[in-house]
């Protein structure tokens, strides 16, 4: 063994141990459960997809679930069975919620998949091996569970100095790296070797904790037996010293930057059971399906370290080390520092789990009362991270979060020995924990309120636009239909006529120079519109990324782009004012298309509104019916404005049913989309009285609620209210046919 | 002073609203100057004067009449120029008319109370620099008719006298164990026999007689009007819960709906 | 007689120098345009919903620095009093009731086999949070959505609910803990839920 | 199975709650009053008594007034603690009245208008003792003397001591003498040497009285420190300050100065050091911080004790570092694990 400089890191504290009682009895493995829960979410990132379906057979180490993009990670049965349910389960979260699980039910019969080793990993590229360990689920099994192969490839952005194991386990109760250690110890310094293959480190060190002799006799005996160069650097035992910041200060003197990773200085950090798994992964191709766990306490009789698939629930592995009930205080997965308690025990075992403490009420006693900060200064000198928690608590009470930001509250690690040592029993990180998402709920919130701005003012700006764009071709039609009107007069026979080339021959012979003026307007207005939708498109554009200068600059353009159209374009009409007489046939060539187009318009916009009225009519059926139930008083008001509703409608039915099959496909078009205007206006009248009604329905059943003792003498109205609803209906239903047919022949 | 007219009046709109209300309510100008807006608890004016001189219920009584003095009559001569004076010279032209009626009562005060304009010194000069009466004057008088100018004047002045008695007479107590000591001065020589022993044998408290003390006194009169406000805007918020909410004041930000 | 052309003198100089420093300080410090406006636009929740009685969020902050009540807008709650009461050094004062409730975070949610495509929503929507053409069914992009609930009144056939952001394992958050005494009557400030600071 | 949810840690350190850390510091102060009532008699005893029920009475009355659970806050023994701190700090001989003021106000005033323990900027026993040294002089500036150099030349009986504190004992004249630092203070023309010779307060019995007391507390003190219940910074630096101080004008002029032993075992020097500005609450939190605020009381000691209108200045020197500790604390934070610097001041996103 080599021996390697210790350095130290600030604060830190030395709770009561409690690892020797789950080290009595040697490594179990717990019977198969009736069922295996597995959650989607049991890593850093996105949830996976599940690949199988309700129903499945699926074989021991089959991928059941895939990742999901790049921060995401695999998921394999971890025993061959039925796929139960995807459903919503509780699962290991402090909040005690529920996620999405597959539930497999063992058949018992553990049947393999076919298992793809990878033994000529050592010829093979580092991405190949990075991505088998992908393929077979691995993630950190610390705690946060972090994907490995992303923390692998991360890790190659620096040349590394040092790749360190971590197998401090500094939190009490926990023993599960202790006896993995000792179970595994030639597959963990085959692991450790792998990865040090893959992201070839000047220096492999593992850092233990100077409470764990045995483990470290045996890795010390296996390190010589494979003369490795592994450095195995036994720390003194103090808590956090299993924090991976911490470590990192402990064996090499640097700390990592704020707000960066241990890549970015050109460290890895690994867990001891990743490397095992990555072992298990390469050498025997089994992906990720089991893990070991502390099961430890005084509730428990029989507190040991078992290997267990993932997906057991708590319970059964409660029932396995001998739980009794009644002592059973406070569950916690987890260690007593930085562990979580539990609502339930229904919950399953994750790739993160590397514990469960089912406490007594004598051993985690309930927290007493939270007493005043005195500021004796005890959690400073604590804190692993040299910060004031003090002065954090202090912001964090009055919600005060650029002055906890300003104190670096993102640098706590919440490793809780602030809490530890505080003689007032303040819950310190519950006050963090709540700051730091009510920071970052406000960062969210920022960020969308941002964008909601930027939209609506985008909005605006588009309306503007729509609105100036309107206004200008208001103008034009206005004057072209002013000079339609003194066309008309002059050569009637000419409307008939749509073909541009004649239209265009008599224009040019009557007035070649004007008309020259007015092409060139156009072309400049056609120009400006291209550049204008141009500027839009890149507006919108800006916007989606958020480019802040970008859209600024742009929305100016737009603007002024906009103005000069609307100049090009009140230039053009006044050109066109200018010459009404002299360029017939110019004018009636644009009258017909744009009387198209409004044609189109107030079709499409009948149909639209023949869907609101019936709707509308819907509304008003049902409205009338619960005044009905209610016995409404004010029946008579709606009746009379349904009649009229109804005149309406049959008007409107008439104007619809009317033109429609005697209008030719095209020459008639004006008559047609003046009929249509007109059908329009109609159902815009009809609709505007059914909304009345429906407000006076609507005033009615408040009326009705308040004093209900009028109802008997008008429901003989109601009732005829209600068999002219019947018929308002069915006419409605007419008119709504009529506008189909309508729509067709148009 | 702690705090300017200006912001005093802005902390409450409402204030400001009424106050420029040329037909002002003549109660709530009382109330106004009486509590609401009482200068020495809520706007924090003339603080100068109100610490230094509230020692002794005598004390407190002197200065405040004369403040009150003061201020109704510049309130009133304010107002009766308020038509005549150009923007740009209102303020000096106001405080040339207070310095004159400050003069006034300090030629007075000389005259009569002699020994008490002594013991007021330089406070009683000093009445001239007293927001409270410029503030008025700015804030009031040159906006409202004479009358109640005149009535405005009166109340914030009594609002300042009262505040200023009754922390000379807080001070007077636990200072010194008397009240309405050398009552004398002020009132002559029926006034002779008005002290009031209320502790015999007390040890001279000599941190509350000295400046210090008046910022406490002053601290828990203004934590009494506080809690009393307090209350009264509970009684307020219940009464109106059950009234229940009035109609929703919304507007379509996009448009209307037919 | 030469003592009072010195004294004169010595004042005039000075002023002159007095003057010459506030002209530099207003050239050199001079403040463009009117930053309260769009502080105060910054501090408000951007939700465009019109319950302030304005038609939109900057609107509202300009009647602000003009000096309307900091309590007229719901969506953003107590939270927003507070910052805007921090911003503008006044008392923070409960939110007016006239201009609604405060509720939790909402979306609008479209039940899509009722839509009938008539677009009345979209053209509500202040942010463009809604998707689809005449005819089609429409959607609401939840994340755009800023839970106005503008659409919802306009909709012909009531097809547009509110609904809550409901918690999930991601967005929960711890309790902030209950502090000591929880229960005590509000006499002095550092008693009031929301502590004033040192 | 209806199990407890709370957040982590789980654990806590047993024992040490912040009751205990009070009455750690309560009974810390046993020698030095043991040692007082040795010299100057009973009366620092019924002081003590006094003043402890004017603690809690007053303690209780505002909590009820605040509707908190008054047992719960008398549990945390900070009343009492003040209360012993000013006991110990009035002279032995103080009329009732005097102790309950000072008592009522430190509880009321200085510690639960603020918002009670935790809250208070300034410290609540000395803020006590400065109104009532500023309130009722003469009462203040009497001292008992040792046996042995005042006129009646023995010490006060237990009853005479409770007759001069609830009524008045015509005869106390000959019982108090000046403080050593009273005598110094006023020694007038006099230089050094003389008035060392000639000064019944300057005589060894009356000075070594006065160094029996301080190192009385400084043993308490160096119990608290062994407990782990204050660090030494703040002791140490305003020792050390005081030392470095009176050690400079001792040398520049010794005969108008008195020397530095003299300077931190006469008056409340040690009971200053290790009980006073070590109150967390209201000094600065950082050990840095500490230093520089238990230096900053330091000199301010020295410089009252010299120039000042009172013969001792440790009252006066915390509470003018009181004012200071916000602003030492803001300069002095320490650097965080991954920061390049430690950060200074309350600079917020460029503050608008």
């Amino acid at each position: 063994m080599q021996t390697a400089q210790v350095f130290s890191f600030h604060g830190g504290i030395h709770p009561e141990e409690n690892k020797t009682q789950s080290l009595q009895l040697p490594l179990g493995k717990p019977s198969l459960p009736k069922e295996l829960i597995l959650p989607l979410s049991q890593h850093i990132g996105q949830a996976s997809v599940p690949l199988v379906a309700i129903g499945d057979q699926v074989l021991k180490g089959a991928p059941i679930a895939a990742n999901n993009g790049l921060l995401s990670s695999h998921l394999h049965a971890p025993t061959s069975g039925t796929i139960t349910a995807i459903e919503s389960r509780p699962i290991a979260h402090p909040s005690g919620l529920s996620d999405l699980c597959i539930v497999l039910q063992p058949d018992g019969k553990e049947t393999w998949t076919e298992l793809k080793p990878l033994p000529n990993w050592q010829q093979l590229d580092a991405t190949e091996v990075i991505s088998h360990l992908a393929d077979m689920g691995i993630v950190g099994m610390g705690g946060a569970g972090f994907p490995t192969q992303v923390k692998l490839q991360g890790a190659h952005k620096k040349p590394l100095s040092h790749f360190i194991i971590n197998a401090a386990e500094c939190e009490p109760y926990i023993t599960s790296d202790d006896t993995l250690i000792r179970e595994k110890t030639r597959e963990l310094v085959l692991g450790i070797e792998l990865f040090q293959h893959l992201v070839q480190a000047e220096q492999v060190t593992i850092g233990i904790e100077d409470n764990k002799p045995t483990a470290i006799a045996a890795l010390n005996k296996t390190l010589t037996e494979c003369n490795s160069k592994i450095q195995l650097v036994v720390v003194p035992t103090k808590y956090p010293s299993g924090g991976e910041r911490q470590l990192i200060q402990l064996l090499t003197g640097q700390e990592v930057p704020s707000g960066q990773y241990p890549a970015d200085i050109g460290i890895l950090c690994q867990n001891v059971g990743t490397c095992v798994a990555g072992y298990e992964a390469v050498y025997l191709g089994k992906p990720l399906i089991s893990r070991i766990t502390t099961l430890t306490g005084k509730a428990l009789n029989a507190p040991q370290n078992v290997d267990v698939l993932l997906g057991t629930p708590v319970a059964h592995l409660l029932a396995y080390a001998d739980l009794q009930e009644k002592q059973l205080n406070r569950l916690i997965i987890g260690g007593p520092m930085m562990g979580y308690t539990l609502d339930s025990a229904a919950v399953p075992i994750v790739k993160t789990t590397n514990c469960i403490l089912a406490a007594n009420k004598k051993e985690l006693p309930a927290p007493a009362p939270e007493q005043a900060c005195i500021r004796c200064g005890m959690c400073e000198q604590a804190c692993p991270a040299s910060l004031l928690p003090q002065q954090l608590l202090w912001f964090s009470k009055s919600q005060e979060l650029e002055k906890a930001e300003h104190y670096n509250l993102f640098d706590c690690i919440e490793c809780g020995a602030c809490s530890y040592v505080c003689p007032s029993s303040i819950p310190l990180v519950q006050y963090y924990r709540h700051t730091k998402s009510s920071i970052r709920d406000a960062r969210e919130a920022a960020v969308k309120s941002d964008l909601a701005k930027q939209r609506f003012e985008a909005r605006k700006a588009r309306q503007d636009a729509e609105a100036a764009e309107k206004e200008a071709k208001r103008l034009a039609r206005q004057q072209a239909s002013a000079s339609k009107a003194v066309q008309t007069k002059k050569t009637a026979p000419a409307t008939k006529t749509t073909e541009k080339s004649a239209l265009n021959a008599s224009n040019s012979e009557a007035a070649p120079q004007i008309n020259d003026t007015t092409k060139k307007l156009k072309v400049d207005v056609a120009i400006g519109k291209s550049k204008l939708k141009k500027l839009q498109k890149q507006l919108v554009e800006a916007q989606e990324d958020e480019r802040l200068e970008d859209i600024s600059a742009l929305q100016l353009h737009v603007s002024e782009q906009e103005k000069a159209l609307v100049e090009l374009e009140t230039e053009l009409a006044k050109a066109v004012k200018a010459n009404p007489t002299k360029k017939p046939s110019d004018t009636p060539d644009n009258s017909v298309e744009k009387a198209k187009a409004p044609a189109n318009d107030a079709l499409k916009k009948a149909k639209i509104d023949a869907a609101i009225a019936k709707a509308a009519v819907k509304k008003v059926e049902k409205a009338l019916k619960k005044a009905e139930e209610l016995q409404a008083p004010e029946v008579d008001a709606i009746r009379q404005q349904l009649a009229d509703a109804k005149k309406r409608a049959d008007e409107l039915e008439k104007v619809l049913d009317n033109p429609s099959p005697s209008t030719p496909p095209t020459e008639q078009k004006p008559a047609v989309s003046a009929a249509q205007l007109d059908l329009a206006s109609q159902v815009k009248k009809e609709k505007i009285a059914v909304a009345l009604a429906k407000a006076k329905i609507n005033k009615l059943n408040k009326r009705l609620a308040s004093s209900p003792e009028d109802a008997e003498t008008v429901s003989k109205d109601i009732e005829a209210a209600q068999q002219q609803l019947v018929q308002a209906e069915s006419l409605l239903a007419t008119l709504i046919e009529s506008q189909h047919n309508s729509q067709e022949t148009s | 002073m702690s705090t300017s007219e200006e912001t005093a009046v802005n902390l409450d709109t409402d204030d400001t609203a009424q106050d420029n209300q040329p037909s002002a309510n003549y109660a709530d100008i009382i109330y106004n100057g009486i509590w609401k807006n009482n200068p020495a608890l809520v706007q924090l004016l003339g603080l100068c004067p109100m610490l230094a001189v509230t020692s002794t219920v005598v004390n407190a009584l002197g200065l405040g009449l004369a403040t009150l003095v003061v201020l109704v009559g510049s309130n009133i001569a304010v107002s009766l120029i308020r038509n005549y004076v150009a923007d740009a010279v209102r303020l000096p032209a106001f405080v040339m008319i207070i310095a004159s009626f400050t003069t006034c009562i300090e030629l007075i005060m000389q005259a009569y109370t002699y020994e008490l304009y002594q013991i007021l010194g330089i406070f009683i000069p000093l009445i001239v620099t007293n927001c409270a009466i410029l503030g008025r004057a700015d804030a009031f008088a040159s906006r409202n008719p004479v009358l109640p100018s005149a009535l405005d004047g009166f109340m914030m002045g009594l609002g300042f006298m009262a505040i200023l008695v009754a922390l000379g007479a807080m001070r007077e107590l636990i200072g010194q164990g008397t009240l309405f000591s050398d009552m004398q001065l002020l009132l002559g020589e029926a006034a002779i026999h008005w002290k009031w022993v209320v502790f015999d044998d007390y040890p001279n408290v000599l941190f509350v007689v000295l400046p210090p003390g008046a910022f406490i006194g002053l601290g828990l009169l203004i934590a009494g009007k506080n809690f009393l406000d307090e209350r009264e805007k509970q009684r307020i918020a219940a009464q109106k819960a059950k009234d229940g909410p009035s109609n929703s004041k919304r507007v379509r930000v996009t448009g209307q709906v037919s | 007689m030469f003592t009072v052309l010195l004294a004169i003198g010595i004042l005039v100089v000075l002023s002159l120098i007095f003057g010459g420093i506030l002209g530099y300080a207003k050239v050199r410090f001079h403040v463009e345009g009117d930053p309260i406006v769009d502080q105060i636009d910054a501090l408000l929740p951007q939700t465009q919903c019109g319950q302030c009685g304005h038609p939109g969020c900057r609107p509202y902050a300009e009647a602000i620095s003009n000096g309307e009540a900091i309590n007229h807008c719901p969506p953003g709650g107590q939270a927003t009093i507070q910052a805007l009461a921090d911003l503008l050094d006044v008392e923070a004062i409960p939110l007016d009731g006239d201009h609604g409730t405060e509720t939790a975070q909402r979306v609008a949610v479209i039940r899509e086999d009722e839509c009938i495509g008539c677009t009345k929503c979209i053209q509500a929507c202040p942010v463009d949070a809604i998707l689809g053409a005449a005819k089609q069914m429409h959607t609401v992009i939840a994340d755009e959505c800023t839970g106005c609930d503008l659409c919802v009144e306009p909709c012909p056939v009531d097809c547009i609910d509110m609904v809550d952001v409901g918690i999930t394992a991601k967005n929960w958050s711890w309790d902030k803990p209950q502090g000591v005494a929880a229960q005590s009557l509000n006499i002095i400030a550092t008693d009031r839920s929301t502590e004033v600071s040192q | 199975m209806a199990l407890l949810r709370i957040t982590s840690p789980h654990t806590q350190r047993a024992g040490r709650r912040t009751s205990w850390v009070m009455q750690m510091v309560i009974y810390a102060t046993l020698p030095g009053i043991i040692v007082q009532t040795w010299l100057f008699g009973w009366g620092t005893v019924i002081n003590l008594a006094i003043a402890g029920v004017a603690a809690l009475l007053s303690e209780a009355a505002i909590l009820a007034m605040r509707r908190r659970p008054i047992r719960f806050f008398l549990q945390d023994y900070s009343a009492l603690l003040t209360a012993v701190l000013l006991g110990i700090a009035l002279p032995p001989t103080v009329p009732w009245w005097v102790t309950v003021t000072a008592v009522s106000f430190a509880i009321v005033f200085a510690k639960q208008i603020y918002g009670g323990l935790g809250n208070n900027p300034f410290n609540p026993a000395m803020v006590g003792y400065a109104i009532v040294l500023v309130s009722f002089p003469v009462p203040m500036s009497q001292w008992l003397g040792v046996s042995s150099v005042v006129a009646s030349g023995e010490m006060l009986s237990f009853s005479q001591s409770l007759q001069a504190i609830f009524h008045q004992l015509p005869v106390i004249d000959s019982y108090t003498m000046a403080t050593p630092l009273d005598g110094f203070k006023h020694k007038e023309l006099l230089d050094s040497q003389s008035a060392f010779e000639t000064l019944p307060a300057l005589q060894a019995a009356s000075i070594d009285s006065w160094l029996w007391v301080n190192l009385a507390y400084l043993m308490g003190g160096l119990a608290l420190l062994w407990l782990r219940i204050i660090t030494w910074h703040t002791p140490a630096a305003l020792l050390g300050a005081l030392l470095v101080m009176s050690g400079l004008f001792y040398v520049f002029d010794t005969s108008n100065a008195a020397s530095p032993f003299f300077h931190l075992t006469t008056g409340a020097a040690m009971f200053g050091a290790f009980f006073i500005a070590t109150d967390p609450v209201s000094s600065c939190t950082s050990n840095r911080g500490k230093l520089i605020y238990g230096a900053g009381i330091g000199i301010l000691i020295y410089i009252i004790r010299t120039w000042g209108g009172y013969p001792d200045g440790v009252a006066f020197g915390v509470l003018l570092m009181n004012f200071a500790a916000p602003l030492i604390d803001y300069y002095t934070q320490p650097r965080t694990y991954g920061h390049k610097k430690a950060k200074t001041g309350l600079k917020i996103g460029g503050d608008h």
